[in-house]
């Protein structure tokens, strides 16, 4: 039992840390925001120089096989300072969806060395956050299939060169790959409120790879998803500890009514609240993390229960930082907002609190 | 004991119920829903639209222009405007300032001022606070010096709403300084093409340009725009705060709009196949908030019938504005988990799809301003502690 | 629209305060429960000579036919006081279960002028609060039945001489009269945290007399059960606001650290909390009450909303006068333990939160 | 970083864990898991079944009886204890005053008075709290005059758990007036059979007797008696404090404890046939507090492990504690729910029926004081404040 970064993690965590102070400096959101391409093609420039497009790859498939925890050293980092990166769908999410697998080999080889970006479409309309909810249909057999259905949506997905999505064969759900200038699909694009850029996709007829055994995908993609998961829980907390250091900051040098208004007890309590939330959070993010090897349905419930509970912090977090910082919180020219901006996001991205209670509840209902 | 209303009452609500049935364009229904803020074209169309009808100022006396209505026929005409969809008029002018010119001002200044409020020919902004004077306005450094028959202007305001759009700013400034920092204030009238007056927009996480930072650097105002006397603006601007606080009254009347934008998001939303809103825990936190909502609507319908007999209302405005932001923020959280993995649909990056504003997306973001403005919920606690319970 | 008290209703108000003030002084409370007996006889004796038992009960049932706004008059005094009387079963539920059948004529008159009292039994083991949850079956016919079955829970029901109780007929769900010393009747009795006694009933081949039409005693039931939960939701109402009184009281003098402990901003805040609360539950209380004659479904919905919200005001107002008050808050010495076991007990009785917000969301499930 | 224990760990927990199965009896089982406290008489027949392993005093330092465990073992010992349905065991001799006996008392007080904690020969209560005295204790006024060999003490201390079956009391008595209030405080040991001691029962609302206000009149206390320096024991009586909110880890390790009750009561309660525990609003509201439980575990486990590297807890003990007690008080609450109209069958009038006490209502009561003793919630706000943001 130990909850230490060993030293390599902490490398790995610095290096975050410098990226982030370097490309994304706090004290200018805004201007940052109007170089958004140029930036972050730097911020995937970089991150494919310092070995992290390859380190969650599997040292089998080719990657340096680093684990949850290393993930997780970066993803704090990313979180700490905003950083508005495809990282996780791209390098985490897409290489264990299609781990093993010789036909993804030169896809997971493009990713690793940054020449191309991939995300994952497992999410369909009238099926809320259920992975197990696939309608669209794959036809065909071995190499040759033609998928047709729609993908709602596709977190971090609007800048992908390729797609992993599910659909059903006859053996039930599968996964497969599809370029994103493919035939029959159509892809619309949309920015959120954090500046994450994702799609929705409408595919018809269009041709796919088949990744791995048809019908048995369905465990695979909830052990990606809840790795996906556990990297946006270490985001949320570095994004946390932020905000409320920056709040705390606030609260030591805003004056009214002639004192700092950290003076004030109901502030303080406030602050404490919110520094008891990042303490929860932060212990969900590493129990979790530190779970993903667990059998499926005890991974499930804890990787649950801490995306439940993450996001209830997160939100309250991010709130109270606005609400404290009053005027200059609601408004955009601090980092204030769009950290709130962004736990609102990560608290929606792959499943809200209320499908993660749902799915703490009862594991063995969704998925296999 | 009743909740009844006359006969007189319920005539008087048909005539209001027709009324909005033929002025509300149904395209203002997603936003007003959202308890988002229509445009200020649109705005000032539905003011023209009630002062035609002899309806732009409900909550003034006859002899301004009002329509001379009881708390009854106030609370009539809110809930069928929210129950039509309509907006809720947009109000410094209607309820910051004019209420302070017919109170305070000078003969001349009602003249001028008074119908251009409730034509909407005039665009009201208020220039309160300022960088270091938020909740703490008492500390405010912008100055107004005499010089002749003018004041001349300099100093900084900020979060002045919709000054891009005014054609007005009503503005507090220290004409003396007296060592108890609330005296010595002024409150001036400001015509925004006066010379000296710059605008910067400042952005806000809702990613709706509605506020600003306003500079003042020589400007000058006549005297004659001074309202009252010279160095009691204070006592004003209390009058005013008080005001702002009232207006929520209104606001929380809308409420139900909101909760009904929820309830149609969470009918087209299905998971696993079914409607969101028949799932039970989903139904269960809309009931929680109907249910709230309700307790808010009567607090408010109490308010009214204590306005009407003369009861002094004290900081219950307060309690109502806490509790309606309160409610206002956790309807549209509510709203965004109805969206579901749409709500990361914000803006298309081409083209534009129907999909392209979730409202209840941006009512979440604005929403959080609402515990802030006008007092914020902390300072509202303050004033309750202190007026109510005498802690 | 109107919110105020007529002359009589004032003076109905007063004679509460009197009464609670004289017979139940907050001030020792302790003490008073020693006498518990001998107290609660008076007060039913001052109840009767002040003609309050006959109130509620309808004028051509012989009674004086007063308004739910004149129960609520003496109820929040009622609260305010804490007298644990068993009056809202007896003279409130009962009379409004009973009304119109000449069968009940002796009972309504015993009732007024307080020679007997009577409580309902609705509950039923698997029933949760469910009032149209009857498996209590009734055989007979005319003015000849024999009841089988078990009532889980009698409200008040402690002290009763006669029971009303719901029982299935071949006609649906009907209401009959028991005598508490019938053969074949097991009485179960206790006492609550707040010193209300209540029964539970064991019926084995139980004699009984119909009353109202059989199988149609549901809606009946309903409404009855209603303007019972209003009466409550006064008494919840005056409990808070003393209990908030007190705790202010306590707040201005209390010291600690050298100054009161009203000063602390942080309990100032919670005390705004605690007076919002009141409001909110006194709104609500004049709402439902006001409500009563509404169409069924409109009323159900407005009771219900008002129970769920008084009940949730009431616990926060209970739990934080307790809080509050530190450790004398929780011993029994002083009043404000006892406000808050009330108010837990007011939200249990007649159907906790959960259920009034499901009948709340479907009252057409629920009940005709 | 990982969660994994060693070999050695999972051999120990086998050991704690046959060791729980053969020694707790099944009738503790419905009042541990409400978080009730067991008889006095229970406790010390534990203790001494713990002694007898020689396992009474887990945190303490082998040298004064204590097993030597790890911070891991601790944990280990107290979940498999939670796992059992063990009690927690009692903590003010423990916890409490026996640390400071070895960290500040003569050779002589920890001779005499260390075995007999373990062995639970002793039952030690705590005299700190006075009617003036509660969250700010250094206004504490009980007085210990020095009378040649011995202390007279004179004063009253309130809230002293257990008083009436205690052979011993700690308390803190000012020995000097000084300026500065914390200073000229002695913490002195004083047998409860000392002539002057008199005892009233507090009554409580849980209805359970276990406080009392302690009366001391001229209380002769040999010096020998004084822990450490005299006029130091504020000093002692802060680690006190900090080791009273420590031992809330271990409390909050059995918190599954409660919600194992919770699902007990919900499973054996239907509601229209179904059991309570299978309808969505019910079983939502308790996975909420199952993974709020969840993260309190991990939290003590982080702190476990700061503590077995060294490194400073700080207020980390008060955010457990904090946590703790809001869960405990609406796992309770929810219990409660889950007893429905049975909640409220408190006593039986007459008979012993075997609804007669639901150990749920009784701790729904008695968690009330959870978040007042020991430093409110308020205090530990104060002190996280200050200490962890310093603010």
């Amino acid at each position: 039992m130990n909850f230490e970064y060993s030293d390599e993690q902490r490398m790995l965590a610095d290096s975050a840390n410098r990226l982030g102070a370097d490309l994304w400096p706090s004290s200018d959101r805004l201007k940052l925001l109007e170089r958004f391409d140029d930036l972050t093609a730097r911020t995937a420039a970089q991150m494919a120089e310092l070995g992290w497009l390859m380190l969650p790859i599997a040292e089998d498939d080719g990657g340096l096989g680093g684990s949850a925890v290393d993930v997780m050293a970066i993803m704090e980092g990313v979180g700490r300072h905003l950083i508005p990166t495809s990282y996780v769908a791209n390098a985490v999410l897409v290489p264990a969806l299609v781990s093993g697998d010789p036909a993804a080999a030169d896809l997971l080889a493009a990713i690793g060395e940054g020449s191309a970006k991939a995300a994952a479409g497992l999410l369909e309309p009238d099926g809320g956050y259920d992975l197990g909810w696939v309608e669209c249909a794959a036809t065909g057999s071995g190499t040759e299939w033609t998928l047709t259905g729609e993908k709602l949506h596709v977190e971090d997905g609007a800048d992908a060169d390729w797609f992993v999505v599910t659909a059903k064969t006859d053996a039930g759900i599968s996964l497969f790959l599809v370029r994103a200038d493919a035939p029959g699909l159509t892809v619309s694009r949309f920015r959120a409120i954090d500046q994450h850029r994702h799609a929705r996709l409408k595919l018809d007829g269009v041709t796919a790879v088949l990744i791995g055994e048809a019908g048995a995908a369905l465990p695979k993609v909830e052990l990606a998803v809840d790795k996906a998961i556990c990297a946006h829980l270490a985001e949320a907390v570095g994004s946390m500890e932020a905000a409320l250091a920056a709040t705390l900051d606030y609260l030591r040098t805003r004056k009214q009514f002639g004192v700092a208004i950290g003076s004030f007890q109901s502030l303080q309590h406030r602050a404490v609240d919110m520094g008891i939330a990042l303490e929860e959070a932060r212990s969900m993010s590493y129990r979790a993390t530190l779970s993903l090897g667990l059998p499926a349905a005890e991974r499930r419930r804890v990787v649950s229960a801490a995306k439940a509970r993450v996001g209830q912090c997160g939100l309250y977090v991010g709130r109270q930082a606005v609400q404290l910082h009053g005027g200059v919180g609601f408004s955009d020219e601090l980092i204030i907002s769009h950290h709130l901006k962004r736990q609102m996001m990560l608290d929606c991205a792959y499943g809200s609190v209320e499908h993660h209670v749902a799915r703490f509840v009862a594991p063995q209902v969704l998925g296999a | 004991m009743d909740l009844d209303f006359t006969p007189a009452e319920l005539a008087f609500r048909d005539e209001v119920r027709a009324f909005f049935a033929k002025t509300v364009p149904a395209e203002w229904l997603t936003r007003v829903r959202a308890g988002l803020r229509l445009e200020p074209a649109e705005l000032i169309a539905y003011q023209k639209a009630l002062a035609a009808k002899g309806w732009g100022a409900p909550t003034w006396p006859v002899e301004y222009g009002g329509p001379g209505w009881t708390p009854a026929q106030n609370y009539i005409f809110e809930s069928e405007s929210a129950r039509a969809g309509a907006p809720i008029q947009f109000h410094q002018g209607l309820e910051l300032i004019g209420p302070i010119i017919f109170t305070y001002g000078s003969q001349e200044l009602k003249d001028r001022y008074l119908p251009g409020i409730i034509n909407a020919d005039d665009w009201w902004c208020q220039g309160y606070s300022e960088p270091g004077a938020g909740s703490d306005l008492a500390s405010l450094r912008t100055t107004a010096v005499r010089d002749g028959d003018h004041y001349v202007l300099n100093g900084q305001k900020m979060w002045t709403s919709y000054a891009q759009v005014a054609s007005h700013m009503f503005v507090l400034a220290r004409t003396s300084q007296e060592p108890k920092r609330q005296q010595g204030i002024s409150l001036l009238l400001v015509d925004m093409k006066t010379p000296g007056i710059a605008i910067r927009k400042i952005e806000t996480m809702d990613e709706k340009y509605t506020t600003n930072e306003v500079f003042l650097d020589d400007v000058r105002v006549p005297v004659t725009n001074l309202v009252g006397t010279e160095g009691k603006g204070w006592e004003y601007g209390k009058v005013l705060l008080d005001r702002e606080r009232m207006v929520c009254s209104a606001t929380a009347i809308h409420l139900p709009q909101v909760l009904d934008g929820v309830r149609d998001a969470a009918r087209a939303r299905k998971i696993g196949g079914v409607p969101l809103i028949e799932t039970p825990a989903f139904a269960a936190q809309l009931a929680q908030l109907e249910i709230e909502a309700m307790a808010l609507e009567t607090m408010v319908l109490r308010l009214l019938a204590d306005l009407a007999s003369g009861a002094d209302s004290g900081p219950r405005g307060s309690m109502v504005k806490l509790r309606w932001s309160d409610l206002y923020q956790r309807a549209t959280a509510l709203w965004m988990d109805a969206l579901g993995p749409e709500a990361a649909h914000f803006r298309a990056l081409e083209g534009e799809g129907p999909a392209d504003m979730p409202y209840g997306m941006q009512g979440a973001l604005y929403s959080r301003v609402t515990s802030i403005y006008g007092g914020s919920s902390e300072i509202q606690h303050n004033i309750i502690a202190r007026r109510a319970l005498g802690l």
